[in-house]
């Protein structure tokens, strides 16, 4: 019961610091208000007998959030948020498409019966075995898609580029690798 | 709490995300509420495996880690759109049109 | 070579072979001279062929070969072949023959092009003559099409042929748009013939609708090829590619092809009388239509051009008339004496340097061979009695005795009066009366422009004789009579032509360079004359022309103008900011999710 | 070695040639244009192979099933990549020379998640495959970062940021979707429907919704004419074909599984309003394009909508056809980007208005671009008119008389602006007679397509009969 208390009152919590998360106008704020969403959420999971998806909630997105507030307070520095955030008519048509998309997904939760079951939820050695035998292929491309993910955010983000060094550069390297050989 | 509210918990997720996706002006702000929408469907994921016995638990490590490829590559860019525009407002690139 | 087959095969792939060669030996081609030899060979080659296939013809009868073409979930779909018949063999002639004398002109014509211009002139010349020739003899739809295509797609690049020059582009794409725009009449149409029947066979059995539907859908790609009404708006434009081009494509070949598929399909087209109903009134209002717009050109081309639309009308009349013969012998007529004068027109042309009228005057001093070929044509395109016009616009004028109230006969017989009056123009105008200042210089055509003006000059006046044997070999029936019909017809051609000597004959001292102020000023000798010709005449001409202008080449223009109009103003949809493509995305995913719950 | 391994020979070839373009960028820099060739006769051995390895078989659970249609999917794609590659080896030596590498390894991680594409049959696969086929896409278009003329770096960031921002927004719509869809079957397996309700069908249309943003179908196109504005143009070419096959065969990968196909009622119409709406969108927002890369990008939208109708039509013969299509469209429209990109270089710019006197300054690259054109212009007898032939007459024969009313209507409008390209090129410019200049690579490339048009539309029968085959695999085994 009481688990249940707490569950409504971090549902509640999700719901109200996602609010914040769109709603408020300082960048860095909101930052702080999605890992708050983002905690809840993780105490949800655990509720919902997925203590190891808790705990990788809680370790990604540490780093995650790190990184947001960076940019967060990169672009805040130079930038009033609050000019930037100025309002205009767009709020009304995303409340609208917002709340658009809340009824059709509301009405089709409501319309269908769910399936319900009693089997036990698997435990995270299960979860382990799973993800190396049914999901191996996916696994591994996943680990693919990061690999090529963080190849791509090095080069976009790599300040200056190797093209852009002088001349002297150019000729220096392959002086550097020879002598590496 | 049973399946129904996880998913009326999760659909109210998702639509403060798609909020935020439609009114936010900063790149990175996108960022967060894409952040939000795909946290709604974990939730999806683990309420069915907690209620109905889905095999969905393992899947929320699969969207987690597409995301985070995603937020990296979202983040190198809006760098590049730091550098260029010396802003991260999404409306500054708005160049191309017509 | 006594085998059908072989000779058609023959008559089809040396043009193709030398198309081929041409365009995969690019120094023959820049050469010039070598690729216009070579075209010229192949062409002669073919026309050979062509002439034996003729004779064996009458001897052996038809044959036929296909062969699968393409396969689907291992079921043969469609077939290419030869049909070697009466129909094809006798067209086949006629295109050879055309091509090859247009070939021969352009030698001389062309000669100021550059080497690559020259050679990638044949080089287009050898590809369309392969083109028609494919759908001559196409034993299906489906191979017919593709000759279809193929020949709007070399017209596209001979009218095109000066495409540095805008109004030439501007040309080329819009007589390869509207002719497309109807080609999808014909892709309608071949689709649902191959859903309806199985196959794409000329003499498929439909079952009435069907007939109806499939003839209308291809009929409107013979309006789109034939330039009938209101279609017809690309031919007198398309006047700006090379004169010899204008020669081929506009008398012999690409414009005849909706004529020569319509009696080619007349099997299909024979179960639909409401199809024949229509064709029946646009030709004979296209034959009236355009013979009042030829009436008032200026440009001696478009003279031509708009009596082309004319004579296509009188063949689409004839073929509303249930009479295939009557349509495919006028055919094969106008193909000789339009490509005639189309040449003569092009070696005025090249003496004189200009298109305009009022530019030439009195050349019959200077051009006699010209000359004597345009009389010979124009006097054969006017009906006057025995000359080979004459033979099949009576069959023509004949084939539609009775029809509707005998109005589509009033109409063609207005035509055939307005026919000779306009040809009587044209040829007073550049030919008799003074000299203008630009033709001060010209002189006669060179023998490679004069020789294909006296071979065609030839059956422009005895093919009509062969009538009764070409029916017999169609196994069609023909017999000139003396009727109702001859006469009338031949004294409205004669009547005709007086009337232009009159009007326009007499005056031979006034200046022919202002031929057109001459005729806005009231200079009739006779007074009566010049009200029935100003006020009738050039009003309905002039009225019709309005039409003509803004209202029909308008509401084309209109169509593409309003497509346009209709981008250029969505085009603000696309704001160029994120945040309204994520809108679209997302209520795009709402509207897709709400047909979900909406079960 | 585990007896399924042989499955996944050529995926696996091509992630093996991806770490060898970062091992010998790494090791031994290699200068010019030499890694490009080198990458481009890796995946022809690649290609080459699939003719000759047995790669048929199912890997544990089912997760993965190679048979003909996975082997001719992977064959387009591997079409697709090469003659992306060769197109781009001079570009990327003319800008960035030497951010060359990364520029490969990205191309061929694209490449390996487009052909995991055509033989999952498990959602998770499915979804992740197609995320490692768009993820490296973000950063190809942004490619041009710092390069060239002024105003090409803004636009880059522009576009790499419009491909993300709309395609990061739809993954999380196909994440909904796609945890509704298995928590509700109770199952990974695409083909397991259970018993369906109001919600799994909104979850399946979540999925549409997401994977219609790769197709660039409408209303999920708005990326398309910007982003190809931005990005390099070479990489256009093949973000114009490749990943669209891809979005196909995912959807043809769901709709027509044993489960699905028999929700047609559901699916059917939710296909049928995309391509009206997309080849109206798409044919319309074209006529007043200035920009031959924007042009061509509602000219695709639209092209996909032909794509889409024979998709709906659910048959064996639609989906052979929807095969053929996509194979067609792949050469012609690589082709047109790579002439057009040849021509910009040469001409200092992507506008119509730059095209005129393309045909004598390279009566080759002018002639090519009409045949281009014309094919997908769907003019008889190049491909493309086979492409949309087929199509209309599998829609037709489903009885889906509406969209092929549609399509052949604004096919005719299509063909307006395709000519209008074309006569422009035809136009004299009077500003250079100077021959055009293109690199052996996109010579080479612009030639396969060329033949592959002309030839192709001459003798479609082979073609037809391997799309059939592929449609009949993938039906018999779903």
């Amino acid at each position: 019961m009481i688990g249940d208390a707490l569950a409504w009152i971090l549902g509640a919590a999700v719901v109200i610091s996602g609010v914040f998360v769109v709603a408020s106008r300082d960048l860095v704020h909101a930052v702080l208000w999605l890992a708050l969403a983002l905690l809840c959420t993780a105490g949800l999971y655990a509720y919902l007998d997925a203590p190891f998806l808790a705990g990788v909630q809680v370790l990604t997105y540490v780093g995650g959030v790190a990184t947001l507030m960076v940019f967060g307070v990169m672009v805040t520095r130079r930038h009033a948020a609050a000019a930037a955030e100025a309002g205009n008519d767009s709020n009304v048509v995303g409340a609208v498409v917002a709340l658009g998309v809340f009824a059709v997904l509301a009405i089709a939760i409501l319309k269908t019966d769910l399936p319900t079951s009693t089997a036990p939820t698997p435990d995270t050695a299960e979860l382990g075995r799973t993800l190396l035998d049914d999901y191996l292929l996916a696994f591994e491309a996943v680990s693919l898609l990061l690999l090529a993910a963080v190849v791509g955010a090095v080069v976009i983000a790599r300040r200056r580029d190797v093209e852009a060094r002088t001349q002297d550069d150019a000729t220096l390297l392959p002086t550097m690798r020879t002598g590496a050989d | 709490m049973t399946l129904v509210h996880c998913l009326l918990l999760a659909a109210a997720l998702f639509s403060l995300g798609v909020y935020g996706l439609l009114t936010r002006k900063q790149a990175v702000a996108l960022l967060l509420s894409i952040e939000l929408m795909v946290n709604a469907a974990n939730l999806v994921l683990v309420a069915f495996a907690k209620f109905a016995g889905a095999p969905t638990q393992p899947i929320v490590l699969f969207t987690l880690a597409i995301t985070v490829a995603e937020v990296a590559v979202g983040l190198a860019l809006v760098m590049l759109l730091y550098r260029r525009y010396d802003d991260t407002l999404l409306d500054a690139a708005s160049e191309m049109k017509g | 070579m006594n085998d059908p087959l072989l000779l058609a095969a023959v008559a089809l792939l040396v043009p193709l072979a030398a198309a081929l060669l041409l365009v995969v030996a690019p120094p023959l081609r820049h050469r010039g001279t070598p690729a216009a030899w070579i075209c010229i060979a192949a062409s002669l080659a073919s026309l050979a062929a062509a002439v034996r296939l003729v004779a064996l013809h009458a001897q052996l009868g038809g044959a036929r070969w296909t062969t699968t073409w393409l396969f689907a979930a291992a079921k043969p779909i469609a077939s290419v072949g030869l049909c070697v018949d009466a129909v094809s063999t006798a067209m086949l002639a006629v295109v050879t023959l055309v091509a090859l004398c247009v070939q021969v002109f352009s030698v001389a014509y062309m000669h100021d092009e550059s080497p690559r211009g020259f050679g990638r002139y044949f080089a287009l010349h050898a590809l369309f003559l392969f083109s028609m020739n494919l759908l001559v003899i196409a034993p299906n739809l489906l191979q017919a099409f593709a000759g279809w295509e193929l020949v709007g797609l070399t017209s596209y690049l001979l009218i095109g042929f000066w495409f540095a020059k805008p109004s030439a582009a501007r040309a080329a794409v819009k007589a390869f748009w509207m002719t497309k725009l109807a080609d999808m009449g014909f892709l309608f149409g071949l689709l649902w013939l191959f859903v309806a029947s199985g196959g794409f066979e000329w003499s498929a059995k439909l079952d009435p609708t069907v007939a109806t539907g499939v003839t209308l859908l291809l009929f409107v790609a013979v309006v789109g090829k034939s330039a009938q009404f209101p279609l017809h708006v690309w031919l007198p434009d398309a006047m700006e590619g090379p004169t010899p081009v204008s020669a081929l494509l506009h008398a012999a070949t690409m414009v005849a092809a909706g004529v020569f598929l319509v009696v080619r399909a007349d099997p299909l087209f024979a179960q639909a009388p409401l199809t024949r109903e229509t064709m029946l009134w646009i030709g004979s209002t296209t034959a009236v239509f355009a013979a009042c717009l030829a009436l008032v050109q200026r440009d001696i081309k478009k003279v031509l051009a708009y009596s082309t639309c004319s004579q296509l009308g009188y063949m689409v009349a004839a073929l509303g008339a249930g009479s295939a013969f009557a349509g495919f012998f006028h055919l094969g007529m106008h193909a000789f004496f339009k490509a005639l004068l189309f040449l003569a027109a092009g070696s005025v042309i090249h003496a004189v340097h200009s298109n305009e009228l009022s530019d030439m005057g009195g050349l019959r001093r200077k051009m006699p061979v010209t000359t004597f070929a345009f009389v010979i044509g124009a006097l054969s395109l006017a009906g006057i009695p025995g000359f080979a016009g004459f033979f099949s616009k009576d069959l023509v004028l004949a084939s539609l005795e009775g029809r509707a109230g005998w109005i589509p006969w009033g109409l063609l017989m207005g035509a055939a009066f307005l026919t000779a009056f306009y040809m009587g123009r044209t040829v007073c105008l550049a030919f008799f009366g003074k000299l203008s200042p630009k033709s001060e210089h010209a002189h006669e055509a060179p023998l490679a422009m004069s020789v294909p003006l006296l071979v065609l000059a030839v059956p422009s006046v005895i093919a009509g004789f062969f009538g009764a044997e070409f029916a017999h070999s169609l196994g069609a029936h023909y017999e000139v009579h003396l009727g109702l019909t001859p006469i009338v017809a031949s004294s409205l051609a004669v009547a005709g032509f007086v009337a232009a000597l009159v009007v326009f004959g007499r005056r031979r001292d006034a200046s022919v360079a202002s031929a057109i102020e001459r005729l806005d000023r009231a200079s009739f000798v006779d007074r009566g004359w010049e009200a029935l010709y100003r006020r009738v005449l050039l009003g309905l001409s002039d009225v019709l022309g309005w039409i003509d202008r803004y209202v029909i080449d308008g509401l084309m223009n209109l169509t593409g103008y309003a497509t346009l109009e209709a981008g250029s103003a969505v085009r603000g949809a696309q704001t160029g900011r994120m945040r309204h493509y994520l809108v679209a995305v997302v209520v795009g995913a709402i509207l897709l999710a709400m047909l979900g719950w909406a079960r | 070695m585990t007896p399924w391994l042989h499955v996944l020979t050529l995926d696996l070839a091509v992630v093996g040639a991806a770490a060898a373009v970062m091992l010998v960028d790494a090791l031994v820099p290699l200068r010019g244009r030499t890694l490009g060739w080198l990458v481009a006769a890796c995946l022809t051995g690649v290609f080459a192979a699939s003719f000759f390895v047995d790669v048929a078989g199912v890997t544990p659970h089912g997760a993965y099933v190679s048979d003909a249609w996975v082997l001719f999917f992977k064959r387009v794609f591997l079409a697709a990549a090469i003659l992306g590659v060769l197109g781009s080896i001079d570009w990327l030596e003319a800008r960035t020379p030497r951010r060359q590498a990364e520029y490969y390894a990205l191309v061929l991680f694209s490449l390996v998640g487009m052909m995991l594409l055509p033989g999952a049959r498990d959602w998770v696969l499915l979804v992740v495959a197609f995320e490692l086929m768009g993820v490296p896409l973000y950063v190809l278009a942004a490619y041009a970062k710092q390069d060239g003329p002024p105003d090409e770096p803004k636009l880059a960031a522009e576009a790499g940021l419009k491909l993300f921002v709309t395609g990061a927004a739809s993954s999380a719509f196909t994440f909904f979707g796609l945890a509704l869809l298995v928590g509700l079957s109770g199952s990974t397996r695409i083909a397991d429907v259970g018993a369906l309700s109001p919600l799994a069908a909104v979850g399946l249309l979540f999925v549409i919704a997401g994977f219609g943003f790769k197709l660039g179908a409408v209303p999920f196109h708005m990326w398309i004419p910007d982003t190809y504005q931005g990005a390099p143009t070479p990489f256009v070419a093949f973000l114009s074909v490749a990943p669209k096959a891809g979005g196909l065969a995912a959807l043809a990968v769901i709709l027509m599984s044993s489960g699905w196909i028999g929700e047609q009622r559901l699916w059917a119409p939710a296909i049928v309003l995309i391509s009206i709406a997309s080849m109206a969108v798409g044919n319309l927002f074209a006529l007043p394009q200035t920009d031959a890369r924007r042009l061509l990008g509602f000219s695709g939208i639209a092209q996909i909508g032909y794509a889409l109708i024979a998709l709906a039509s659910a048959t064996e013969q639609g989906l052979s056809m929807t095969l053929f299509f996509i194979a067609s469209y792949v050469f012609t429209n690589l082709g047109v980007f790579l002439v057009v990109h040849a021509a910009a270089e040469n001409m200092g710019g992507h506008s119509i208005a730059r095209m005129s006197g393309l045909s004598r300054r390279s009566p080759w690259l002018g002639g090519a671009l009409l045949v281009f054109l014309l094919s997908l212009a769907g003019v008889p007898f190049v491909i493309g008119f086979w492409a949309k032939l087929f199509v209309f007459l599998a829609a037709y024969r489903a009885g889906l008389y509406a969209p092929v009313i549609v399509g052949v209507v604004l096919a005719v409008v299509g063909l307006f602006y395709y000519l209008s390209i074309a006569r422009s090129t035809f136009m004299a410019d009077g500003t250079s007679d100077t021959k055009i200049q293109a690199g052996l690579g996109l010579r080479t490339a612009i030639g396969i397509c060329l033949v592959a048009v002309i030839a192709l539309g001459l003798w479609p029968g082979p073609l037809v009969e391997s799309a059939t085959a592929a449609a009949r695999a993938f039906l018999a085994a779903r």
